[in-house]
């Protein structure tokens, strides 16, 4: 059938990278003549399998479902494949319950390249910092995972603290570093898991001003970031395709809905983004 | 001769609106905001839509009965989401990782969250910690050793007849969670009304002093007060287990501030002494039916939270203004 | 004649269908002292809080000085040069004496509080009253009767054209009460117009030059001499005749009730108290304020801890530690206060007496017609006027302690310890609570009544224990006991 | 003439520690943090790091001071980290969309913060909108507002004095920032002690209707208290901005939370009219130490949420303890 009415159910809106998608998703339906209903669940996986129930209660002809809460629940697909609407999973997918078709970025593999470069500008050795993301969610445990994997060919390097984040924050990301500092002023690598993460770190590195240069990686490609990227405020992160993933996710909700077969698993690279190109992405956002 | 049990706020004649203690402002409220919303969508009115909006309360309905008893005697409780995630995890813990039956795994859930109430309990009366320190200490801690559990990771997958008790339609009508919710309204709105036990929590709410020289142990109706409304935030949080099919320690975040505002809304004075389980079922509806409606109106997710604003005030201060014309 | 400061002109008052008062006119001049009398909710509080621009009356007219006057806030009223003492504590617990005194018109100096200024000038109103505390400390805490010569210092401070003192000394005692009149006396001769009112006939007669009484929101006569018989003026209050305040007593029994023996609290407020109470018999106590009388009694009906001493019942000793020991075995308290202890003001007056009665409910099913039938019951037995289903803050204080009193008695209770049982309470109202202590005794109960008004103890009591500083001064049977014996002992 | 009560002679002594006004407790808590971490970690006890956690407080200091007017006089404002966000976006807003200078920026993100406090200054006073629902009703409000103004997005990059003002330290001490929060402080401070209008609060906290009788307007203070508390909390959402060199509408979400606790573990009374500022900053370093404390001894967030708890208990409880022994 054809795609009239789809549904697009957010895990938080607060966080740029959904709110980027949830941009690209609205657009490209605006310019294909498809009316979009978009829910916030506001980072709460209850209130999200609460809101695609009044999706589905609407008759939409496809849900692109944005899981909230630190992995997906698998409620909401099974909802909707019992009302029989096709589901696109962006960002995450529940294990036992795959939506039809799931668009993601590949972080693993993207955290990788990210910390290959912050640890090759620091010439391969120095003490290292991390800053992680809410403990235990998917993309802060998948990028652990390449960050670790990329540490491995580094032995001089010595990872020397860990702190985690509970939102994701800026303001998180500037008390954490500044306690970093103060516990390890002669640290020259900071990993963050997030944009944000890293541009509070680069604050906090400017508060703190020490001697030594200290290399900074982020992650996600958030605009405002991309923007203090440019300007040289930390060194290097990976643009997750927030606008292709957009568009991909409406293109194959049309092409669930008009009953075509698409691949269950389309994985994306995220670019790794630094002073050098990042005026393309800033100019015009994947 | 008029009956004595009416409302505890206004004068002392009417009928069964004023078993509703004050709350006849929201429940104009309420029917204003479905009269509004069946004309202005057309999925809204709608047995199946109904039924979805119940299924979507049944957390919040069954944690307000245990915030109601709380804010009844005066006290207040921030810890429900905390004590809802806890129990949650140690139901899952209790499962699928240590493999024991799931009653087992909910009656450990319980007992856990009975623990964290009785904590609370005896800190806010043999320690004198004023409710909202205690019960704001007890969502940090609730919170991380909910976390501490897994490390801060989910377990999925329950056996299918637990599952099936949030999903299954019995009657094509309720599922046993609605049903659960349903019954639990009722035996408080029972317990509060015709139990001496009941009665006691107003005597208690309205002046504490008064009530201890007049014989009632403040003390164990305030522990116990705490203990039943921990247990009935784990309860909420095993009908959230069953309706996720997955247990996660960030579950319940902010659920707090939702509970107490739906008691309030619903009439139950934050002072203590007035209000009633009545009440409290408008609110839980005023912020189900709301969040419903403004989903099904496609409201922008950002609008909404202007607009729940509006609506939480608008319903309590017509209760005020009702009050001011009479 | 000079000028009236204040007169009113058809003053009326309706709270909904109540008519609170009707028509009522009044003039006050100078340097005189009227006393205003009537029954409890005979409107006196309400008119003087329309005279202070607390409430507004609805209808009528008042001037001031000659001029139209009606204030619309209290601070409007102060700022003439109306003061009102109210009938209740108006104070600010968690502030100091000297702020309380200035409260919200504390002396500035160069836009900051002058403390200096304000403890000096508070302390010397304080000792007016021959208080002596540091005005610094702060009030929560401070006795009943302290508080209230606090809130008297409060309008001293104000310089009154016009003071109005509202049952200014239920809470107080004699000595406490002289140091009051000491300073009414003075505002008299400097020409400050007066309104006293009061249910202590001794005082009327004393203090005051003309005499008005209010009935059911009526001004209904006027009695120009304060010499004028109590007996007249107790008829035009109450509608009719009184022949007597104090029924006869009873004569107790030799069996013993209640026998306390050593007791001492663990502050020290009451020290080695030995005395018992017989079936049958009223035992009175008196003594000083602050004399630990409160404390003691507090202390037998189980409300606060003892240190050392013994509580036999009925021959058996008993450990009390909380009310509800004490209540289940029989021994109730009506307390002093009872807007802060004795009711859920809030609440309807049903469940006031359903409070008290919850234990005989406890695991029964309540229904409505239960709590309906004892709470009416208790109603009508003792005269309370009012409806089970009125809120209790509706009542007037008389009203009010009969309900405190009554929610007691529906428990069939061996001792009855009653704690100023008339704090506050009019003459006919007062007549029928001794009527229902006596009639307590008569049907063997034991009964001890706290009390600071002299006349009242010994007239209702069968013997008298005196306190003083804490300390048992003695026992006086009814035949040694008058106010000289009594005060003797009490000053020791 | 006899002595009329015998623990009223206690008399005015006491010096200043009695001016902290029951937060002795919290006073030993905080001093028992310190000493415990700086046995246990080398880097808390320096010069740079006392610095670091004066820098970290600025926020949540400069909020506390409105809250603790607002708990003050008996009611409660759960809607400052709302504001805070709202006065962030409209000052990013203005600063780098509308184009216009920084302090016209910053004078409308205060009129925007000012008029938020004024509405539920209004609601509270004359639609008798209890405290709690109204300020929660505008957290909500707020938040969305925050957000509508860009459509989610963060603003980055302000001028460079602006963002010196956090970063540089005058003297090699003090930033513009903490100095500003110093000066919030004890200009409160001083308000409360020594104007006739700081009284005022104490005594509409400790009983409206006798303040009312005694010729205050209690609607104004009211009505004021929650002006002032919404300028501080949006003054601290400009702090935060420049802070963070950019300003996003996710800012101040939970504020409201550590806050409040941050006033009440100060000992204030959430009851009103008892506490003051003195109290509050103890609170606010107690929280602000713990945090940088736990870090510097990089426990695990799941087991800090647990020693937050327990601590947040400790301060409180040791208070009541103490004065059980007096
Ligand atoms: N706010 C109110 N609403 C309704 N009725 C009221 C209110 N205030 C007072 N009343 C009623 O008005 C009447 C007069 O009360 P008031 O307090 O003036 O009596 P009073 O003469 O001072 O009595 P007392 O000697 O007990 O102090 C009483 O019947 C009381 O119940
Ligand atoms: N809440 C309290 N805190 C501290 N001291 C108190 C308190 N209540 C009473 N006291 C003190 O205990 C002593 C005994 O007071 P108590 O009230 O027993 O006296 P009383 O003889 O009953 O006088 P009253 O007529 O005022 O009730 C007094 O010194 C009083 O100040
Ligand atoms: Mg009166
Ligand atoms: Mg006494």
């Amino acid at each position: 059938a054809e795609l009239k009415k789809v549904g697009l159910a957010v895990a938080n809106l607060q966080a740029n990278f959904f709110n980027q998608i949830k941009q690209s998703v609205e657009a490209e339906a605006k310019k294909r003549g498809i009316e979009v209903i978009t829910v916030d669940a506001k980072g709460d996986g209850p209130t999200q399998v609460n809101q695609i129930q009044d999706l589905l209660t609407q008759n939409i002809g496809a849900l692109i479902y944005i899981p909230a809460g630190a992995a997906a629940a698998t409620v909401p697909v099974k909802l909707a494949k019992n009302a029989g609407v096709p589901v696109v999973n962006v960002d995450r997918n529940a294990e036992g319950a795959p939506g039809d078709t799931f668009l993601a970025t590949d972080s693993v593999a993207s955290a990788k390249n990210v910390c290959d470069y912050i640890l090759k500008q620091a010439g391969g050795k120095g003490k290292m910092v991390i800053i992680h993301g809410q403990k235990g969610t998917t993309p802060e445990v998948d990028r652990s995972k390449g960050c670790a994997e990329s540490l491995k060919a580094y032995p001089d390097v010595k990872v020397v603290a860990e702190q985690y984040s509970n939102i994701w924050g800026q303001d998180e990301g500037f008390q954490i570093m500044q306690n970093m500092l103060q516990a390890n002023p002669d640290i020259s690598i900071v990993f963050a898991q997030a944009d944000a993460l890293a541009l509070g770190a680069a604050q906090a590195i400017k508060v703190g001003n020490p001697s030594q240069k200290i290399v900074l990686g982020g992650f996600d490609g958030d605009t405002a970031a991309l923007e203090a990227l440019g300007k040289g405020v930390f060194d290097v992160t990976a643009t997750q395709q927030t606008q292709k993933m957009g568009r991909d996710a409406v293109a194959n909700a049309v092409k669930l809905a008009a009953g075509e077969k698409v691949p269950p698993v389309q994985l994306m690279d995220a670019t790794l983004t630094t002073k050098d190109n990042v005026a393309g992405f800033i100019a015009n956002h994947p | 001769m008029v009956a004595l049990d009416i409302n505890e706020q206004s004068g002392p004649s009417g009928g069964w609106l004023k078993k509703l203690s004050g709350a006849t402002g929201p429940l104009i409220g309420l029917l204003a905001l479905c009269i509004f919303l069946s004309i202005s969508t057309d999925a809204f009115l709608s047995l199946r839509n109904g039924l979805n909006i119940l299924d979507q309360i049944t957390v919040l309905g069954i944690m307000a009965v245990g915030v109601t008893f709380v804010i009844l005697i005066g006290g207040i409780d921030l810890s429900v989401g905390s004590v809802l995630a806890l129990s949650m995890m140690v139901m899952g813990w209790t499962a699928n990782i240590a493999g024991m039956p799931m009653p087992v795994a909910i009656g450990f859930a319980l007992v856990a969250s009975a623990a964290s109430g009785l904590v609370v309990g005896l800190l806010v009366t043999v320690f004198r910690v004023p409710a909202f320190i205690a019960t704001l200490a007890m969502m940090s801690a609730a919170r991380g050793v909910a976390n501490m559990i897994t490390d801060g990771q989910q377990i999925v997958g329950f056996p299918d007849w637990f599952t099936m008790l949030a999903i299954d339609r019995h009657f094509g009508i309720l599922t046993a969670t609605v049903f659960l919710m349903l019954a639990v309204v009722l035996a408080a709105w029972i317990f509060l009304h015709f139990r001496a036990e009941g009665r006691m929590l107003y005597a208690v709410g309205g002046n504490p002093e008064v009530a201890r020289l007049a014989g009632i142990n403040t003390q164990v109706v305030t522990i116990g007060v705490y203990v039943v409304s921990a247990i009935l935030a784990g309860l909420a949080g095993i009908v959230l287990a069953a309706r996720l099919d997955s247990v996660q320690p960030s579950s319940g975040f902010g659920y707090e501030l939702d509970t107490i505002a739906a008691v309030v809304i619903g009439g139950t004075s934050l002072s203590g002494g007035a209000g009633g389980i009545g009440g409290t079922l408008i609110g839980v509806l005023i912020i189900g039916v709301l969040r419903n409606g403004l989903n099904l109106l496609n409201v922008s997710p950002f609008l909404q939270q202007v607009i729940i604003g509006v609506v939480i005030v608008l319903a309590v201060g017509a209760e005020t203004i009702r009050r001011r014309r009479a | 004649m000079t000028e009236p400061v204040l007169s009113l002109r058809g003053i009326s008052k309706r709270y909904g269908p109540l008519q609170v008062l009707k028509n009522v006119s009044l003039d006050v001049y100078p340097g005189e002292v009227v006393a205003l009398l009537g029954e409890n909710g005979a409107g006196k509080s309400t008119l003087s809080g329309i005279i202070a621009g607390s409430r507004t009356p609805s209808e009528g007219s008042m001037t001031w000085l000659g001029q139209n006057y009606a204030p619309a806030t209290p601070r409007e009223a102060i700022d003439k040069g109306v003061v009102l003492i109210h009938q209740e504590l108006q104070l600010l617990p968690q502030l100091s004496i000297a702020e309380n005194v200035f409260i919200g018109r504390w002396p500035m100096k160069n836009g900051v509080i002058d403390r200096g200024q304000m403890v000096r000038r508070a302390q010397e109103q304080l000792s007016r009253l021959n208080l002596h505390i540091p005005a610094t400390r702060k009030v929560a805490g401070l006795s009943t009767a302290s508080q209230q010569l606090i809130e008297i210092a409060k309008a001293l401070a104000l310089n009154a054209r016009l003071l109005i003192l509202d049952e200014p000394t239920a809470a107080l005692g004699g000595t406490e009460t002289e140091a009051l009149f000491e300073q009414v006396r003075k505002l008299r001769s400097e020409g400050v117009g007066i309104i006293y009112i009061s249910h202590r006939m001794d005082e009327i007669k004393r203090i005051t030059d003309r005499i008005v009484v209010l009935r059911d929101g009526e001004r209904v006569q006027e009695f120009a001499d304060s010499a004028t018989p109590v007996r007249t003026i107790v008829e035009s209050m109450v509608g009719r005749s009184l022949d007597r305040l104090f029924p006869a007593l009873p004569q107790p029994t030799d069996r013993p009730v209640l026998q306390v023996s050593g007791l001492t609290s663990p502050e020290g407020s009451f020290r080695d108290i030995t005395f018992e109470v017989h079936a049958g018999e009223i035992l009175g106590i008196a003594g000083l304020i602050g004399a630990g009388r409160t404390e003691l009694v507090r202390a037998i009906s189980g409300a606060d801890p003892i240190s050392a001493g013994s509580i036999r019942l009925e021959g058996e000793e008993i450990r009390l530690r909380s009310p509800k020991d004490a209540i289940a075995k029989g021994i109730v308290m009506v307390p002093e206060d009872r807007k802060d202890q004795g009711l859920v003001v809030d609440h309807r007056i049903g469940e006031n007496i359903v409070y008290a009665n919850l234990d005989k409910l406890s695991g029964k099913w309540i229904t409505a017609r239960a709590k309906q039938r004892l709470a009416q019951k208790a109603v009508v037995k003792f005269g309370v006027k009012g409806r089970a289903e009125q809120h209790a803050s509706d009542l007037s204080g008389g009203n009010q302690q009969k309900v405190v009193i009554a929610k007691w008695l529906m428990r069939d209770p061996k001792v009855v310890v009653l704690d100023e049982p008339t704090r506050g309470i009019d003459v006919g109202a007062r007549a029928g609570i001794y009527d229902i202590i006596v009639n307590l005794a008569k049907q063997g109960v034991a009964v001890i009544v706290v009390s600071s008004d002299l006349e009242e103890v010994l007239g209702v009591s069968n013997r008298i224990l005196v306190l003083a500083q804490g300390k048992q001064a003695g026992i006086l049977s009814r035949e040694e006991a008058n106010d000289v014996s009594v005060m003797e002992l009490a000053t020791i």
